[in-house]
């Protein structure tokens, strides 16, 4: 039963992937990354990692696609021209093509077996590892999230020089 | 749920939307769908790692997600304030007039 | 896993409840729309200019510092699960979740500092 | 997880979503009547004995109404702006525990949707999608006051979320988990002998940091800026007509809910009677069911208490403006939860060292 819910949750996550890419107006394009996103929390929850799948839902959903939300929101761009013309689409259907296959190549050599058998990792275990095992890579994040406050600024006080507001 | 199908099954979906997005990358005018694309290839590799995380049992994919999930909400809000800038100037957010660069 | 079923039986009530509430509306709702009605609404005055609002820098600040911020405040979330569990062990614990509040802090004060957010 | 098992949780599902869409209705009559009461007037008392179904008379009033679609918005996300909003209010009850369990012959079933160890968090994550209704709704009307009225209500909600997180992260701290059952389970008994254990007494800091932004949360008054009447009309739902516009308001009452259920399982004990603990009802009552029907009444009954005091305060103080909104969510909100963070960073440190 939980593969039958696997396989119609990737299709939905692919659906949405492909209309992100599709749609002319990008509105419609936020529109179904939200849902892609939503479909990727399940199959997280389907992973058993139940907190990343919350964690997606709450950053990514929450807060990434709301500022795209936002700045297509503010920008009311015209959809005129979506595409690129018709060279560039089939160059890069070629490409994606081939790096997929090379991707799926590469992953399947390296198919671990199964070593420490699946188990569910509790909250706590995440939590723990998280501060004990990776606390620095944790402490430089926060400055990365730092600089990038002290980016976004930068790039807004340079806007408000520019006359046409 | 580690059977032998649903292993292919997470590969094929996470490595689908690695190629959508490198798509969407290439083919789309409008800056800010390009970002989004980026966005959707980041998600590909993070259910790669969730996937990996989940048959080895061991709790080091989760993190890395944990990491990538927060590198992408920097580059995001750098990448959109970029974007206002140029859509400051340029009064339209299409990617075919930024080529000022070109020499 | 077992235990998300029921939030998956829960999405399917909501997505009943609203196609209901939608079907019901059209279904019992009259529908002779005329001039007036499908015109925007501007206080009865004609709309004019286009409705798209000029760009306010504003907010769009505010929804990127909440992104920011928002990632900073959820991972306190891990650290507070854990914090009174490996307070036994030791005090390392607390300097990490200290280094991690002074730069936190550290942030919000470069944002006031900064003054580009209305908030003096 | 045999068939009779998934048919008990199918119905017991569909049993608390309806129980908490009743909420709507009756918020509607309590807001009128306490409206009234302040401002000294009778209130509804026409329709139905004391104006009892006046709610229904407004329901049946919203659902006969036509529902226009303007020319100019773009028709998809007009119409499914108002779902939007519905469907996060509704998905993010299934971590709320309205009680502790129920027996149907030797079985024993939760009290609450589902019992997921990320419990606050998943709240968390799904509140924080009622954005989307806001934005797409105000977009999507294609009308310059609705969009102005949908950027700042976004705004308000979205700098309302950080002092949310940080004012219930000192509960965690104490607590140590994110599951909402085991939160209630960890305030049971008395705290000095005479109060109940509950989670307010030891987090005042947090509580107050997350009962105001919870009003933020929801748009109600004192932050009732993006429905001002005077200057945004009536803000993103301008151009909604019957049904989606009462949609929004079944969203902002759940919500509502919500934040009021959150906030009395983590800060007031849950399904608990103070002084009364669970083993002693049961040893007084025998039926274990009965006694999962009273916790139920206990639960409701401190949510309508918050409820009621949304109301009370909707009708006594004055709207924020748009800077002092701002300036009350960044400069003291968020400081408040952080000093509140250290503080039981420190009160536990010393608390178990003794």
């Amino acid at each position: 039963m939980t593969d039958g819910i696997f396989i119609a949750i990737g299709i939905f996550t692919l659906l949405c992937g492909s209309s992100v890419i599709l749609c002319k107006s990008p509105v419609y394009s936020a529109f179904s990354l939200i849902l892609s996103f939503f479909g990727l929390a399940g199959l997280y929850i389907l992973l058993e990692s139940p907190f990343i799948a919350v964690i997606q839902v709450l950053v990514y959903t929450g807060a990434i696609v709301v500022l795209f939300v936002y700045v297509v929101m503010l920008m009311n761009p015209n959809s005129s021209g979506a595409y690129r013309n018709w060279i560039f689409m089939i160059v890069s259907a070629f490409l994606a093509w081939a790096v997929s296959l090379y991707l799926l190549k590469a992953l399947t050599l390296g198919v671990a077996p199964a070593v420490g058998g699946a188990h569910a990792l509790s909250l706590k275990e995440v939590a723990t590892l998280l501060f004990t095992k990776y606390l620095w890579p944790f402490e430089i994040l926060s400055i990365f999230l730092v600089v990038m406050i002290v980016a976004v600024f930068a790039l807004a006080k340079q806007s408000k020089e520019t006359p046409n507001e | 749920m580690s059977n032998f199908s649903s292993v292919y099954w997470t590969q094929f979906i996470a490595i689908a939307l690695i190629g959508l997005g490198m798509v969407g990358f290439l083919i789309r005018r409008n800056a800010i769908v390009v970002l989004m694309s980026i966005e959707l290839m980041l998600n590909g590799v993070n259910l790669l790692l969730i996937e990996a995380a989940h048959r080895s049992g061991s709790a080091d994919g989760t993190m890395l997600v944990v990491f990538i999930i927060t590198i992408a909400a920097g580059e995001v809000a750098v990448g959109l304030g970029i974007l206002l800038n140029l859509y400051r100037i340029k009064h339209s957010s299409d990617t075919e007039l930024y080529k000022e660069l070109q020499g | 896993m077992e235990n998300f079923l029921p939030v998956l039986l829960l999405l399917f009530f909501a997505v009943c409840l609203c196609i209901g509430i939608y079907t019901v509306s059209h279904i019992l709702g009259p529908k002779n729309p005329n001039a007036s009605k499908l015109s925007t609404y501007e206080c009865g005055v004609e709309p004019e200019g286009s409705a798209r609002v000029p760009f306010k820098t504003h907010f769009y600040l505010v929804a990127v510092l909440f992104l920011l911020f928002d990632v900073e405040g959820v991972f306190f979330i891990p650290w507070a699960i854990i914090y009174r569990d490996s307070l036994k062990e030791g005090t390392d614990i607390l300097i990490a979740g200290g280094l991690y509040m002074a730069l936190l802090v550290l942030a919000l004060s470069y944002i006031f500092r900064k003054r580009l957010l209305r908030l003096h | 997880m045999d068939q009779f098992d998934f048919i008990v949780l199918a119905v017991k599902t569909l049993v608390i979503l309806v129980l908490i869409i009743q909420v709507v209705p009756v918020m509607i009559y309590l807001e009128r009547k306490i409206a009234a009461l302040i401002q000294d007037r009778p209130g509804p008392n026409r329709v139905g004995p004391l104006g009892l179904l006046q709610p229904v008379a407004d329901a049946l009033k919203l659902l006969m109404k036509e529902d226009p679609v303007p020319s100019n918005v773009n028709k998809f996300l007009f119409q499914i702006a108002p779902f939007l909003a519905v469907m996060p209010a509704c998905l993010s009850l299934a971590a709320l525990p309205l009680g502790d369990f129920f027996e149907i012959g030797d079985r024993k079933y939760l009290l609450q949707i589902a019992d997921l160890n990320v419990g606050l968090l998943y709240i968390f994550a799904i509140g924080s999608l009622g954005i989307y209704g806001t934005l797409f709704g105000g977009w999507a009307s294609n009308n310059k006051f609705s969009l102005i009225g949908a950027m700042r209500s976004a705004s308000q909600i979205v700098s309302y979320e950080i002092p949310l997180a940080l004012g219930v992260t000192g509960a965690v701290m104490m607590y140590g988990t994110l599951s909402l059952r085991e939160m209630v389970f960890k305030q049971s008994g008395l705290l000095l002998g005479v109060l109940p254990n509950w989670g307010v007494f030891y987090q005042p800091l947090g509580f107050l940091v997350f009962f105001v932004a919870a009003f933020a949360e929801t748009n109600r008054l004192p932050f009732d800026l993006p429905e001002t009447e005077a200057e945004l009309v009536a803000g993103f739902h301008t151009e909604y007509g019957s049904m989606s516009f009462a949609s929004f308001f079944m969203a902002e009452y759940m919500a509502m809910t919500t934040m009021s259920a959150v906030m009395t399982t983590v800060y007031f004990g849950g399904w608990q009677i103070p002084y009364l603990s669970d083993e002693a009802l049961f040893s007084m009552i025998g039926s274990r069911n009965i006694l999962a029907l009273i916790q139920v009444a206990v639960f409701f009954t401190k949510v309508m208490v918050f409820m009621c005091i949304y109301v009370w305060v909707r009708w006594t103080l004055p709207r924020f403006r748009f800077d002092q909104l701002m300036k009350l969510s960044w400069g003291n909100l968020i400081p408040i939860g952080l000093i509140n963070i250290v503080l039981t960073a420190i009160g536990l440190y010393f608390w178990d060292k003794r």
